[in-house]
């Protein structure tokens, strides 16, 4: 019965949903604020996201005349959920995951693509022109930054010869000098991530300046508001899962940081994933800063150009360093 | 090219223009309606590819339209001035010699319901589509219309 | 082929620098010194002769009768007087530029709100 | 993929006035490109033959919101020509600074425009940030941020003095100094060179015919400046040299504005260090004497005409305005010619549209209504007889 209780604690509370959506709009407002201060300006107060949300879930949701009312209507939450759920398997404090399992790293991966799936969805169901263009543009960009990032990925579990997340980190925490060898692999993937996040330069689908709003023209009230969630807690998660596997040298072992008789050492854990998580979110903010947007098919070939050949580079220096150093050691 | 250059380069060519400098790179051209194609079609072998605006003015008091061709031309700028009478507005095209002026004639047909003939684009290009037919605003028999009681909102 | 990212470097020069965002009405607006800003009527040396009236471009002054029947120098009364809709008054200064008594001035200040419009009417 | 027809609206978050392109598009690429702009259209032509040329001055100043001296000054240029009177030479060269002051925060607005629709807020944000200094400069000298308000028939109204000169010589510097790293940011950055590189193709021979105006035509490699060709105001005397690049792409015009910025700050530096002494206006009369004039301006846009004729009266017969925007939208349509969608703002916007500027008629709204133009005193008596009745 414990468990039971514990589990939705675990599920709802502690690295479930609320700490999810709180951090989430944390991580929201000092990638806004970052983003206006370097622009010189001054920025949100820091519970503009958190005012925003509440003021679309108050605005009236409006359905437009020729949209598919089911779909357009259900695949907001459903892209919420499969944002907020691969949080159970990423190791957050220490290197033991809540639920790991052999191989949760690829239904990580898996869970994080289905939001943009649900963006296609809602843009093709909502039947105006606008979202249609978005849409198709979504996944056209879905099938260019997938690949280099599951590359990037790959080449940290071939490091440390397991598919689950928590073994990599514990691999990491024990060998820190390996962080070195996925740096590559660690810049591809935080492309990516700006990529699916639908960021700038990436930001096609929803390129304010073209196609107006883009996929998500025609949702509004609460549509909206969910959808903006399942963006911010994509990129949390997305941050999480790269801080876990690419930054996990800075993870200490359990009982190494005793403090007046107390082992401390998840405080300083969570500690260390929270500034982890963070630096993610402001190189993301810096990209944003960085660049103009690129055209559609300019963003196709420099990800199959670059992206996907860094993440083949990658995975060869993996290959070669675990047959080559470890097989000699 | 000076002024006084082309003054007698045209007056050479086109017997039936009257050429006036009024100062320093401005010419005016004043040429009879029919010959208005020949005159343009001369300056155009000359060289002119810009032509500024064509401006319309309504000469009310003798019951004429005068269309003035600005055109640009080394330095000078060159207005070739037409007179068509008010009953019966209608002025060829200009936009075989110089595309550019297609933008210009649409505008005054929208203004002064001068009809040209065989425009490439024949559609409105200032006032809205739903603009009553037959009005044209810039005519100065063409009376501002203050009826104030149907603006909401006062 | 140019250089990607070359604004990285002042980009993080500006995370230090104090924003450049003038937060109005809590920081003032330093305004230079023939600012054109509300305009302001000195009654006594107005004559009410009406030519701000005729020059205003905006028809934003218009000609009252005179309540105080103020005597001008010469003898005679003075019959008009004017009064400025600062609500279509454009700053322009042409009634400070033709008044022959300099009696219209534009002061250098900003935030011209009111609730009523009786506010916006300048005696 | 069928040819799809992609309305980009007169409400679009690309165009911050309302005109409309419609797109014939096949798959990514424009097939076929037609422009409208009959929106917003406020009649100040018909509207400039009820006033007396000292309210037409005001009125022709509200023509456009960001080049409202270009507008001014050709204005009076005309009516001075009808009089024939003599400008004092202070006057003419303090047009000239003003003109160039606006050029500069006119093209300094356009970088950071260009930059939003390219989706890089940053460079809207640095470089309106920059302009600020030039407005400020601009209210140091006439009084006002916009609609400076700087000219009248027969000179100028403001006059510069000493201690003044010093901020405006530290402001030019310092836009010196900004103009030149936004040319160091045009020619290294690469994700701008990407998109705006090759893009928006016009050949000079199109560019010649269609009568295109301003840095679109300078930018297709056409020597075409009317300070230089038709020197009005004091640019006679002055030594600037025309800008033009052979790349007749979206790149060449952002290059030419950026370009004509350092040569507006140089006529500056010029004005202000040799600024002839002397009175700044000369009288001129209410009525105008029979006449009529064509004059031209270099606006930051193109080539501004104005023509003017006057009856005797104190209120002009015809007033003529045909503004650079105008003479660009031959050329806009050609330009959108194969073009991807994601560019077709950037396209349209390079040539600097200025809607409220070619549009000058008042309409309400496109539906049922009669058409109704209201006249202001009309507008106070209703309103009076309004009061009297309660």
């Amino acid at each position: 019965m414990i468990d039971a209780v514990l589990a939705v604690f675990y599920l709802l509370v502690f690295p479930g949903f609320v700490f999810l959506g709180v951090y989430a709009l944390l991580c929201e407002w000092i990638d806004r604020k970052a983003y206006a201060r370097m622009q010189h300006r001054i920025g949100p107060p820091w519970f503009q996201p958190l005012a925003d949300l509440i003021k679309l879930l108050a605005k009236e949701d409006v359905i437009p005349k020729n949209a598919e009312r089911s779909l357009f209507q259900y695949a907001p939450p459903v892209a919420l959920a499969a944002a907020a759920a691969p949080i159970i398997n990423i190791p957050i404090w220490g290197t033991q995951a809540l639920y790991s399992f052999q191989g949760d790293l690829l239904v990580i991966l898996y869970m994080l693509s289905i939001p943009t799936l649900a963006l296609f969805i809602i843009g093709w169901a909502s039947g105006s022109i606008y979202p249609l263009v978005g849409s198709m543009r979504a996944v056209t960009m879905l099938f260019s930054y997938e690949v280099p990032m599951i590359l990037a990925c790959l080449s940290a579990g071939i490091l440390s010869g397991s598919w689950s997340t928590s073994d990599i980190t514990a691999h990491m925490a024990t060998h820190p000098l390996e962080m070195l060898v996925l740096i590559p692999g660690f810049v591809v993937a935080l492309f990516a991530l700006q990529a699916k996040l639908e960021r700038t330069p990436f930001d096609i689908p929803h390129a304010e300046t073209e196609i107006v709003g883009g996929t998500l023209t025609e949702c509004s009230g609460k549509k909206l508001a969910v959808m903006r969630l399942t963006g911010d807690i994509l990129m949390l998660v997305g941050a999480t899962l790269f801080a876990a596997i690419f930054l996990g040298g800075f993870v200490l072992q359990n009982g190494s940081f005793i403090f007046s008789g107390y082992d401390v050492t998840p405080l300083t854990n969570f500690g260390f994933y929270l500034i982890k998580t963070l630096l993610i979110v402001f190189i993301l903010a810096t990209i944003k800063t960085l660049f103009a947007r690129l055209r559609i098919d300019q963003m196709v070939n420099f990800s199959w150009k670059y992206l996907a050949l860094a993440g083949v580079f990658q995975l060869f220096i993996a290959l070669g360093f675990v047959s080559g150093v470890k097989g000699v050691a | 090219m000076k002024s006084t250059q082309i003054k007698t380069l045209i007056e050479k060519n086109l017997p039936w223009a009257v050429v006036e400098v009024s100062r320093e790179r401005r010419i005016m051209v004043y040429t009879p309606f029919g010959n208005l194609l020949a005159t343009l079609q001369f300056l155009c072998d000359q060289g002119v590819t810009h032509v500024s605006t064509i401006t319309g003015v309504d000469k009310i008091q003798d019951n004429k339209f005068e269309l003035l061709y600005h055109l640009y031309w080394e330095q000078n700028e060159i207005t070739v001035r037409v007179e068509v009478d008010r009953d019966k507005p209608i002025v060829p095209t200009v936009s075989t010699l110089l595309p550019g002026a297609v933008v210009y004639e649409r505008e005054i047909q929208d203004m002064f319901g001068i009809c040209v003939t065989d425009i490439p684009d024949r559609r409105r290009l200032l006032l809205f589509d739903e603009w009553p037919e037959g009005e044209y605003p810039l005519r100065k028999d063409y009376e501002v219309k203050a009826n104030v009681t149907d603006i909401r909102g006062i | 082929m140019g250089r990607a990212g070359i604004l990285l470097p002042v980009l993080w020069k500006h995370l230090i620098k104090k924003p450049f965002t003038v937060l109005y009405p809590s920081e003032k607006l330093t305004l230079p010194e023939g600012y054109r800003g509300i305009l302001v009527h000195d009654k006594d040396a107005c004559i009410g002769c009406g030519i701000c009236a005729k020059f205003c471009s905006a028809e934003a002054i218009e000609l009252v009768d005179d309540r105080e029947q103020k005597p001008l120098g010469n003898g005679k009364i003075r019959k008009n007087v004017p009064v400025f809709f600062l609500e279509r008054c454009m700053r322009c200064g042409q009634c400070v530029e033709s008044c022959p008594k300099n009696a219209i001035k534009l002061q250098k200040k900003v935030g011209l709100v009111a609730y009523q419009k009786e506010d916006m009417t300048v005696e | 993929m069928p040819k799809v027809r992609i309305p980009v609206g007169p409400q679009h978050p690309a165009f911050k006035e309302p005109m409309r392109v419609d797109l014939t598009v096949d798959g990514e690429l424009v097939v076929e490109a037609d422009v409208i702009i009959s929106y917003t259209h406020r009649g100040i032509e018909k509207a400039a033959e009820t006033r007396s040329y000292v309210k037409d001055l005001y009125l022709v100043e509200r023509v456009c919101g960001i080049c409202s001296h270009s507008h001014t000054t050709c204005f009076c240029q005309a009516v001075e020509e009808i009089l024939d009177i003599e400008v004092p030479p202070r006057a003419l060269y303090l047009r000239s600074l003003v003109g160039e002051l606006e050029r500069i925060q006119s093209h300094l607005l356009w970088v950071g425009v260009a930059g939003h629709e390219l989706g890089w807020d940053t460079l809207l944000m640095y470089s309106w940030r920059d302009r600020e200094r030039v407005m400020d400069m601009l209210e140091l000298i006439s009084g006002n941020r916009m609609n400076y308000a700087m000219n009248t028939i027969g000179g100028v109204r403001r006059d510069i003095e000493e201690e003044q000169l010093h901020d405006l010589k530290n402001g030019l510097s310092f836009l010196k100094e900004r103009a030149n790293y936004y040319i160091h940011l045009f020619t290294e950055e690469e994700s701008f060179l990407k998109r705006t590189k090759g893009v928006g193709y016009l050949p000079t021979t199109l560019a010649k015919r269609l009568c295109a105006v301003g840095p679109t035509v300078r930018a297709s490699n056409v020597k075409m400046d009317v300070r230089a060709d038709d020197p009005y105001a004091a640019y006679a005397e002055l030594e600037f040299d025309v800008i033009t690049t052979n790349t007749c792409d979206v790149w060449g015009r952002t290059y030419v504005k950026i370009m004509e910025i350092l040569q507006s700050i140089r006529i500056c530096n010029q004005i202000l260090d040799d600024l002839p002494a002397g009175e700044l206006r000369v009288k001129a009369p209410v009525k105008i004497p029979e006449g009529e004039a064509v004059s031209r301006y270099e606006a930051p846009r193109g080539e501004l005409i104005y023509y003017v004729k006057s009856n005797g009266t104190d209120k002009p017969e015809r007033v003529k305005i045909r503004t650079p925007t105008l003479a660009n939208w031959l050329v806009t349509v050609e330009m959108l010619k194969g073009v991807y969608i994601a560019d077709v703002p950037i396209v349209v916007d390079a040539i600097d549209p200025c809607i409220a500027c070619c549009a000058r008629m008042l309409s309400c709204n496109a539906t049922t209504t009669p058409v109704t133009s209201v006249d202001l005193t009309a507008l106070r008596q209703s309103r009076r007889n309004e009061q009297v009745m309660e």
